[in-house]
């Protein structure tokens, strides 16, 4: 048992830290320490660069131009990126869909579409969501019918992040309504900009635009693009379900937001006041708790020995952990997070903030938007279905 | 001891009621929203009703009535999330009236009670947080006139008021002032996170009528009436909300039930009815303790403060969540309550400050009576 | 609408005060103050002097002998009673039984049982819980067979408080298994002095003897003890269970504990640690809101206009404050909480406690014995099914 | 960066765990707590295993294991809920070889880890709480040799043991002694809340030999040893009761099935094992940090022990809720792993105390590493 990383690993993490710390964009990273509005540019430019390093697809076994890191290697990098505020990969290409192109895509659907995801060129949207499915995914609508070499996709699928910026989509459509409703699913990439697919934005309670609605009205698609098996495809989703494992915790993220709650409390007076400091306090013991949680994980993964199964009691901790700080923050901020300024939340305003808070001005933003995150990738109460599972059969 | 409302209060209540509901449909606060997050015109309405007069004596214009009356307009309004802000005028009529000299009394109680005069509290200052006491805004007298100089924050409707009541400090003492819009005032307008609207306001040497001298007591009054206010405003959004989340949870199906039918969802509205009905518990208690001697009344309002912020946030973040993602959508009403709750807690100091409050006044004794 | 209680509800509380501070025993209240043990003879000692005074019966309708009080002054009777430090009425005779009696019992059984009840002369034990039954009441195996004008009863009860000291016990008793499990049960007075009848003590995890097992070995019962008709036991036991209101939250009691725990607090230096008060603070609002919530309910009960039915709400809430201010009492004397000697929980030990900290000798044990009170009369979770139901359908 | 255990720390758990299951049965144990909470032939048998020697070293008679070795002990005795207080023999194994002269280490090392020596630390103070620097017990010097006056509480099995740990303020200053039984030496022993056994132990001028005079030191060392044992005791006995609890929910029927298919009671039980498992990663935090520079010791080992106190006291109250009658009774064997939990949790500083420490040792950075 040891606490330490290996002098290997800590070289490692030094290594990233100095590139990172070369390349990602100042003025994009004061946006991220400051929760300030991301451009579509900003998230692309920075997907580039860590493309061209060929760290856009960080997770990827080097067979395919990925850099084979080990689970504590891709740890610290994604430790590293979030400590520099660098922003959150657009997960839906390189650790999304890659990796199921990768083990059930042909040699054909991985020469076409990999390059793109690897360099950040090509933006990936997920379909899965649909209205009234929910947590209960395998009731999903969409049908894709097949008519010689094309399927015909009508339907409607939701929720879907970015889905504004995305050149494709892979998409969960229904093939076949016999049986259980996931054995006639399959798993289906779509040109966006296909004739019938309509993008209609979903305006959130923080006033974002941040997810959609996709409309499809007779969207050919041609069957090459049918990844694996028709009705295979809720086995290929599994799949990708089951990656993405620590990082589900988002500790890094909560490390670099609790300095930054730290540093909130202190400008607005309140971290030496006892009955606040001691929230901070308890957030704090809970982030090193999450993090020892994390840490326990990937060495499991390393070692071998003793799988550790808990990706519910990541995504639970994670996410109320996510909420906490958001909420504190906006607490930290008192009265002067109540102004809700839109221009004042991205980079650059020149107006007058009321009290010259301007950093409060994306708090309570930000303390909304966070409501999602109980909500989405399997509810909290999902996971703590699945967890008792676990425990109690 | 009673806890029935009077058939007058009832009627009170319909007609407010009848107003939201026909009135005040969610297309036209949204409306109101995109325009700025005030309509003077829907406040002019409220003054028809008699809303805002409700605390102005009668001789006086108003209907001057009492803190039940003013719970009672306040919880209907907050079932409606209306956006202008009639707490104000309840502040404005409770304080003019007992705190002012007879000419100012003369002068605004009516305008207040017509909507005429859009009277608001300008007493938020950046470095006091939710303190009463800490004041950087200052008056002088001179030539028997007085000026005063100071920047208020977050002043409801402030850039659409017509008058402000501006505590500052004369001769080191917290007094409270009467600040008429015109030279020397400037407001900053912009929206509030519930949609609404609030301003910046600048006072350089502005004109200024002496409303009290014990500054303290009548601001610590203001803000009572305030919490009081909030109080019956949270129960209001907060019965809405529970009835929004009740019918949601009884349409909306996942694997082939509605999800009303999970017990692991079923004891989370149970703890939301228990805050729903502990908030109600202590908002009554709050307009019946806004009359009782001022260390009392501050020690109750404290209380019920504490209680409203920890039941707002709870059932708030309660019924997004059982909602999922509908629930965070700006489409769906129920996320605008939920502002609304978040916004009511961070009003009139938040669950934190009045912790602290309840805490260095507690007393050996204990209950409703100590 | 007014907080205040009317003269005459102020006037009859000066009365009840005044009578309890001449009459109740200053060496019982101090053991109440304090958390001491209760003997049998005490707890009798003031059932007695109630008795004779009218008011162990103090719910009674005047034409049993009772005061005939309204829902209010019930509340100012029991809330001088826990004030002053008296111990609870044993509610098994005078507030269980006795009302079944006046509504379903016949004119010779109102004769035979009530005034020994009123006096509090017969000590009267419950006998509804059984092992397996818990919060499935109905589910109840203890037969009664009739057999000419006898009843012979053969099974278990169990959870039976203060059955030891018991000369009567009334019982839901099985006498039919035929159509739903609720229409087959009786309600059965029985003499505990019967032949066949065992009482065994179950010690409780504070090492206290409060409750007990009781075995039905062929114990023959007159028919005449039946009370109503046979098999519409459950009717009755309903009505009993739809008595006792408000004081199910036992708010009064809460103030008195927590003016004790202001006292303790002081005495171990903990009033003035923010931290700690904070948590006084908090279960001070808890007591309050709770208060209102009862005298709601009382309002509404006294004008009959808008019935406020929310007796769970005031179970759980009653009960988690009971826990609460005994866990803070219980961390209030810190590590002077963990001796637990069980001779110093009772009135007048000699001997020299840890500290000299005689008075934190039971906290441990009533923080421990407190812990019931989320389980019996029905578990707090059975109670969020019911208010569920109500908002919920 | 590695939390898989070595082939001999999964040897030693097995050995102790065999010993629970086979020696240390619930009758065992129901007939120590009656005889009073302490048995001395347990404690041997504990020596024989060689954990009463764990942290002293080879040299001096044994087994010069570390914290991981500690933690894998402690975790093996909390599922067993021993009553015999090894962590004191930690605490002693380590502050010994730690901070004492070679005299001392030489007489009392190789007792401490054959058992023939029980040597405890005796600290608590009436005035103190959980402060460690607040001391009344005075030492003074005569004639080169040392006398201890004092009386502390709450000592492990104190009116068993051999010798004691004592703090006591020699020239103003905290320093550690060590007093062996004997003159000037009274205890008064009673039971815990836990069954097991304590005394209050009063010095009059006893005899005692210096263990350091940088006493604060060694006694918050001392103190972070035990709040490691304590730790890692917790996790056994929250292990024990999940286990205890999982089991009767899947045998316990109500309205005709088992307990565990009620979606409300499979919720807190995935929050009980989000406890367990936070518990569990801050126990191995606690003892990876243990040989940690003193300030960074005291921080994690504070952090952990107010996780341990959140999570000990969730698990245990809502595994006896679970339970419900059964769980409240003495006979069955959970309410006794609720009531070690309740224990642990005030032993060595409650939940709110590590708070505070928590909250005044923050420091501007974050995480495991800092």
């Amino acid at each position: 048992m040891d606490l330490a990383f290996t002098p290997e690993e800590q070289k490692f993490r030094q290594d990233i830290r100095a590139w990172v710390r070369e390349n990602l964009p100042k003025e994009i990273s004061d946006k991220v320490h400051n929760s300030l509005h991301l451009t579509r540019e900003d998230m692309q430019r920075w997907a580039k660069i860590l493309g061209k390093k060929g760290w856009l697809g960080y997770g990827w076994p080097k067979e395919f131009g990925g850099p084979g890191w080990n689970a504590v290697q891709k740890h610290l990098f994604e430790e590293e990126l979030a400590l520099a505020g660098a922003p959150r990969i657009v997960p839906f290409g390189p650790v999304m869909v890659a990796p199921v192109i990768m083990a059930f895509g042909n040699a054909e659907q991985q020469k076409r579409f990999l390059p793109g995801i690897a360099s950040g060129e090509v933006w990936w949207s997920q379909g899965y969501s649909e209205p009234g499915s929910g947590s209960d995914l395998a009731s999903l609508k969409t049908r894709a019918e097949r008519k010689g070499d094309k399927y015909i996709v009508n339907g409607q699928k939701t929720w879907t992040t970015l889905g504004q910026y995305g050149d494709w989509m892979f998409n969960l459509v229904r093939t076949s309504t016999e049986g259980k409703p996931q054995t006639g699913i399959s798993f289906l990439l779509l040109d966006m900009k296909s004739k019938g697919v309509t993008v209609r934005p979903i305006i959130m309670l923080d006033g974002g635009h941040e997810v959609n609605e996709v409309f499809f009205d007779n969207v050919e698609v041609p069957a090459e693009n049918l990844i694996g098996e028709e009705n295979k495809g809720w086995t290929y989703a599994k799949h990708l379900l089951s990656h993405e494992r620590t990082n589900i915790a988002d500790v890094n993220r909560a490390k670099r937001e609790l300095e930054r709650l730290k540093r909130i409390a202190k400008a607005e007076n309140v971290y030496d006041d006892q009955r606040f400091r001691d929230e901070i306090a308890k957030l704090e013991v809970d982030i090193v708790a999450l993090e020892m949680l994390v840490l326990r994980v990937l060495s499991a993964e390393k070692s071998g020995k003793n799988a550790l199964d808990i990706a519910g009691l990541l995504k639970i901790k994670g996410s109320e952990i996510q909420q906490r700080y958001t909420e504190l923050m906006m607490l930290a901020g008192g009265p002067y997070s109540v102004p809700f300024i839109k221009e004042a939340m991205a980079a650059g305003w020149q107006g007058d903030f009321p009290g010259g808070a301007l950093g409060l001005a994306p708090l309570a933003a930000t303390y909304f938007n966070m409501r999602k995150t109980t909500i989405y990738g399997g509810s909290n109460e999902v996971q703590r279905n699945i967890i008792a599972q676990t425990v109690l059969g | 001891m009673d806890f029935d409302f009077s058939d007058d209060q009832e009627q009170l209540r319909d007609a407010v009621r009848k107003w939201v509901d026909r009135g005040y449909d969610f297309e036209r606060r949204r409306a109101a929203v995109k325009a700025g997050g005030f309509d003077r015109k829907t406040y002019g309405e409220l003054a028809e009703l008699g809303l805002t007069g409700l605390y102005v004596p009668e001789d006086h214009g108003g209907m001057g009535m009492g803190p039940v009356e003013g719970m009672v307009v306040m919880e209907e309004l907050g079932r409606g999330i209306v956006l202008e802000p009639l707490a104000q005028a309840l502040i404005a009529g409770a304080v003019i009236n007992g705190y002012a000299p007879d000419a100012v009394k003369s002068e605004w109680l009516p305008k207040i009670a017509s909507g005429e005069g859009l009277v608001v509290l300008a007493y938020q200052e950046r470095k006091a947080r939710y303190r009463l006491d800490v004041c950087e805004a200052t008056a002088m007298q001179a030539g028997g006139s007085w000026k005063v100089s100071g920047t208020k924050s977050i002043v409801a409707a402030g850039d659409q008021a017509d008058a402000y009541l501006v505590p500052a400090k004369a001769n080191g003492k917290l007094a409270l002032f009467l600040v008429a819009k015109g030279a020397g005032v400037s407001a900053n307008g912009y929206t509030t996170m519930d949609g609404g609207r609030a301003a910046e306001v600048k006072f350089q040497d502005a004109a200024a009528t002496l409303v009290t001298q014990d500054g303290l007591a009548a601001l610590e009054h203001a803000v009572d009436v305030g919490i009081a206010a909030t109080c019956a405003e949270g129960v209001g959004a907060i019965d809405k909300t529970m009835q929004l989340t009740a019918e949601y949870m009884n349409t909306r199906k996942q694997f082939g039930v509605t999800i009303a039918s999970f017990q692991a969802l079923r004891h989370r509205m149970a703890d939301m009815k228990m805050q729903q009905e502990l908030a109600r518990s202590m908002s009554y208690y709050a307009s019946l303790k806004l009359n009782a001697p001022a260390e009392e009344r501050r020690r109750a309002l404290a209380r019920a403060k504490y209680q409203l912020g920890v039941a707002m946030r709870f059932i708030g973040q309660a019924s997004v969540q059982l909602h999922g993602g509908i629930g965070v959508t700006d489409e769906y009403v129920g996320s605008h309550y939920f502002k609304k709750l978040t916004q009511l807690e961070l009003t009139f100091g938040d669950t934190l400050h009045h912790l602290g409050e309840v805490s260095s006044r507690m007393q050996d004794t204990a209950g409703v009576f100590a």
